[in-house]
C-alpha cells in the first residue's frame, strides 16, 4: 500500500500542547516533546520544569542570547524568563518523586497496553541511558507519551508486552503518535483521533492491542 | 589562623588522588558546570582505577570535535571522558551514559563494550538523592523508582501505601569535584544558572570537596541568603585561569557570532 | 490567565481547613518564622481534631505574657499555643513541646497531662527529614538518630554499614502553613534569615501550602539565583496587614529601645 | 563538709573553648554551651552551626541590632558576621546527621561510664523536648558535655548506667564539669584534670564509676 501522510513531529507537538491547562507544571522531555514548548496557546501560562534544575524557563536561545550557564534537559541553550528559579539536581528530583510535575511528555520506543513503557535501552548497542526517564514516568501526576506509530519497518509500537527493557510500569496515560490519540484506561487502549486520511481500521491494524473504539471517535484535533 | 581554603594550582587540589578512589564528577554533560580544569588536572595527575559518579560519563577531547556538530564546544572544555580515554577510570556509576546518536559513541561505551570497564546504571534522581543521602547521613531509603524495571534487581523491593519502591543505598564517595561560580577563602559557594545541577548536590557529599570556580570574593561579599553551598561542605577551591572563566567565556561567544 | 496564587485574606486561605486535618506549622517557637497571621485566621476558622507538626507546639496568647520575661514578645504573634487553647488541637507531632523553665508550661503541655491531646516526639532532624521524605516522594529512610532510645520503640532497626537505624515514614500533611518574607503571584518565595527554619523545609510537603509574606512583587523581582521555594511548592499566598510587616517590626522594635 | 567552691558556669565554658581548634564547625547547644562562643582565643577562626539554620553567625544581639529573623538554636537573637550563609531545617540537619559537624557541646542531666547520654526527659513533669540533641549526639565528629558534677542534692550524675531517657548511646567523648575534665575512652573514665583546690578522691567520690586516673592529672586548665 502506498504510504500515506503521517503527521509531522510539529503536528504531534501541536496536538500534544492542547492538553496543557493553564497553571500547570509541565516536563518535556528529549525530542518532539521539547517542541511542546512552541505551541501553547497564550492564554495559558505554563510553568516548564527542567531536570536539570530550573523552572519557568524561557524559549530556545538564539545564538546572541546563548549562556554555557542556562541549558535543558536536552543539553540546548534556553533563555531566562520573569519568575524563573534555580535549584539543585536533588531538589529537582524532590520535585519530580514527589508529585510536583502535573504533566510530563516523554518519547518512546514502546509502550504497552497496560500503559508500560519502554524507551531507554538502545537495544543494537546493548546499553542506553536511563537519564531522567524512571523518576519522571513514575511520578508525574499525568505522563504523555510521543512516538511514531510504528517502528521504521512497520512493527507496531503500541504492544500487548514491551519486549524493550522498561522504564516504568503502568505510568501511561495518553498516546500521541503520527497517526493516532490514544487514551490508556483500567478497560484498555482506547482510539480517541485519527490522523487525517487515515482509518480507525487502519490504524488498529498497525496497533497490537485491540484498540477499543470511542463512540465519538474522530480525526485530531488541532484547534 | 584565618581558615583558607583557596589552593594556588588545579594541580595541588588534585595531588591526593589514589588509585582506586571513587570520585563525584559535577555537571551535566555540557560546558557549563563541568569541573573542566579540575578533569583536566586529574587527566595529568593519573590515578587509576577509578569509580567516577557522575550523570554523564563524557565525551572526551577527541569526540568533542564530533560533539561540535550539535552544540558549542569551547577549547577549555575538559570532561570525564578523557579520563576514560586515559585508561584512568574502572567503573561508572550515571544515569546518561550514552548519547543516542550513533555518531556520538564515547570512549566509555567503547570500553564497555571491550569489557574493560563497568557500568552502574542509576535513575538520574535516584543517583542525586543517593548522593544526597551520603551527604545527609541517611543510612538507605526506600524509593518508588525503578520496580519493575532493570533497576531493581538484585534489591529489596518492599510496598509502601500500596506502591512498590526500591531500597537504595547512600553513594559514599573519597573526592568530589564541581563547578561553582564564586566562592570565599571559608568555602562558601554560589553557582551560576542550571550548572548548580549536580555540582550543589555532590557538595559536601564526598570525604573531600574541590570546587573550581571563577573568582574567590572577600568574605562578607556573597549575600548570606543566597549561598546555596554553606562553607562547611567545601574543602578546596582553585581559581580558574582567565579564559575559562564566564565573563570571558561569553564575550568570545559574543564575538564568534558577531564575525559570523 | 495569568496565574495568580495571591488570596485576600487570611480567612480566605483558611477557609477549606477541616475536622481531622493534619496541618504542617512552620517556625522555631519565636515570632520571627511564625506564620501569626495564618495561626489568628485558623483559630477564627475552627476545624478541630487537628494534628499539628511543628517544632514548638507554641505558648497562646495568656502564656506569651510569661514569655515576654524571657523574650521579646510582639502584638501580632500568635501562635500554635492559641490553637491548643482553642481546643482545636488532637495530636502533636514535635521536637521540642515543652521548656525546661517550670514558668513555661504551655497549654498544650497542661492538656497532655489531662490526657485530653497526644503527643509524638520526634527528633528535631528527623522530623526535617520526614516532612522533606512527604515532600520528595521517598516511600522511608533509615535514620541513624534514635536507636537505644525512646525513638526506636515500634520500629524497625536496622544495622547498616555496623551501625543501627531506625526506619522512619513521611509525615504526609493536608495543609502546610509557612510564613516567608517575598513572594511573586507564582509562588516564589523568599524568607528572610533564620526564619527560613522549617518554613522552607515545609514548603510543598502537604497537599496545599499556604504562605504568609509581607510583600507580593512583581515577577521577575525575585532573583532567580535566590529563590529559596521554587513556585510549584507553594498554593495560595497571603499578604501580612502593615503593622505585621518586618520592617515596621524593626522600626517599633528600634523606637522602645530608644524610647528605654 | 563545708562546700568548697567548684566552676563557674562560665569557667566551665571557657574550659571547653580551648578545645575548639582553627577552622572547626561548632555547635553549641543551650545553657552553658551558648556561653562557649565568647571565649575562643581570637587566633582561632571557628564557624558556629546553628541548627535553625545559620553557620557562621555573630555574638548574641544588643537590644539595638535585635532582630527576630536571625536568632541561634535557644531563641536567642543573635548578629550576622561576614561569611554567614542560612539554610532551612531539612539541609541543617543534613550537615548534622552527615558528620559535618566537627565538635558539639551539649548539656547533659546525666551520662553513663560508656559515654551515653541523657539530657532531655524532665522526669517531674513526665516529658521533655528532644530537640535536635539526639541527631547532634549521635553525628557530631566530638562531642563534650558540660554539667555540674552533682544534682542539687548531691547524687552523681557521672553514673554507671543513665537512669534517665537516653538520648544517645556512647556517643560523648568527653565531660567538663564544675569540677572536673573528664575523657570518655573504651577503657573507662579517664580523669584529665580537676578543679583547683579538689582532690582526685574527692571527684571519684562524687562519680559513680570507678574513674581512671591520667598519670599527667593536674588542676583544670585555663590557659
Amino acid at each position: 500500500m502506498a504510504e500515506k501522510e503521517r503527521l509531522s513531529r510539529e503536528t504531534i507537538a501541536f496536538r500534544v500542547a492542547r492538553e496543557f491547562e493553564d497553571g500547570m507544571v509541565v516536563n518535556l522531555g528529549i525530542g518532539i516533546p521539547t517542541l511542546c514548548l512552541n505551541y501553547p496557546t497564550p492564554d495559558k501560562e505554563i510553568l516548564y520544569q527542567t531536570e536539570n534544575g530550573c523552572l519557568n524557563f524561557g524559549c530556545n536561545a538564539t545564538p546572541e542570547e546563548a549562556d554555557f550557564d542556562l541549558v535543558n534537559a536536552g543539553g540546548q541553550m534556553v533563555t531566562t524568563k520573569p519568575g524563573m528559579s534555580l535549584f539543585s539536581h536533588d531538589e529537582s528530583f524532590a520535585m519530580i518523586r514527589g508529585g510536583h510535575i502535573d504533566l510530563c511528555v516523554l518519547g518512546v520506543m514502546q509502550v504497552s497496553e497496560k500503559g508500560d513503557l519502554a524507551n531507554w535501552l538502545l537495544p543494537e548497542r546493548g546499553i542506553g541511558s536511563i537519564g531522567g526517564a524512571m523518576d519522571l514516568a513514575s511520578n508525574a501526576k499525568k505522563l504523555i507519551v510521543v512516538t511514531e506509530h510504528t517502528t521504521k519497518d512497520g512493527k507496531p509500537k503500541i504492544v500487548h508486552e514491551c519486549t524493550y527493557e522498561l522504564t516504568a510500569v503502568e505510568c501511561v496515560d495518553m498516546i500521541v503518535t503520527d497517526l493516532a490519540v490514544i487514551d490508556v484506561t483500567d478497560k484498555g487502549l482506547v482510539l480517541k483521533e485519527v490522523a487525517p486520511g487515515w482509518t480507525v481500521e487502519e490504524v488498529q491494524e498497525l496497533t497490537e492491542p485491540k484498540l477499543i473504539i470511542a463512540p465519538d471517535v474522530k480525526e485530531v484535533q488541532l484547534m | 589562623m584565618p581558615i583558607n581554603k583557596v589552593v594556588g594550582s588545579f594541580d595541588a587540589a588534585v595531588k591526593d588522588f589514589f588509585d582506586g578512589a571513587t570520585v563525584l564528577i559535577g555537571g551535566f554533560g555540557t560546558p557549563g558546570g563541568c569541573p573542566s580544569y579540575l578533569m583536566e588536572a586529574l587527566g595529568k595527575q593519573g590515578a587509576k582505577d577509578l569509580t567516577i559518579v557522575c550523570n554523564n560519563v563524557g565525551f572526551g577531547k577527541e569526540l568533542m570535535k564530533v560533539v561540535a556538530m550539535f552544540m558549542k564546544v569551547p577549547d577549555w572544555w575538559y570532561d570525564g571522558g578523557e579520563l576514560t580515554n586515559n585508561r584512568q577510570v574502572k567503573k561508572a556509576i550515571a544515569a546518561f551514559p550514552v548519547l543516542a546518536s550513533p555518531l556520538l559513541v564515547s570512549p566509555f561505551e567503547k570500553q564497555l563494550r571491550d569489557g574493560e570497564v563497568e557500568i552502574d546504571i542509576v535513575p538520574q534522581g535516584t543517583l542525586a538523592e543517593r548522593i544526597r543521602a551520603a551527604k545527609a547521613g541517611i543510612g538507605a531509603f526506600y524509593c518508588p523508582v525503578g520496580p519493575g524495571t532493570i533497576v531493581e534487581k538484585g534489591k529489596e523491593v518492599r510496598v509502601i501505601d500500596g506502591r512498590k519502591h526500591v531500597l537504595e543505598y547512600p553513594i559514599k564517595a573519597d573526592f568530589g569535584l564541581i563547578r561553582a561560580y564564586k566562592a570565599d577563602r571559608l568555602g562558601n559557594l554560589i553557582y551560576r544558572g542550571t550548572s548548580r545541577t549536580f555540582n550543589a548536590t555532590m557538595a559536601g557529599a564526598a570525604k573531600v570537596t574541590i570546587a573550581e570556580v571563577d573568582e574567590v570574593v572577600e568574605v562578607g561579599e556573597l549575600d548570606p541568603e543566597s549561598i546555596v553551598t554553606p562553607a562547611l561542605y567545601v574543602d578546596m577551591v582553585a581559581v580558574r585561569p582567565e579564559e575559562g572563566r564566564t565573563q570571558i567565556v561569553q564575550k568570545i561567544s559574543k564575538e564568534e557570532q558577531l564575525r559570523k
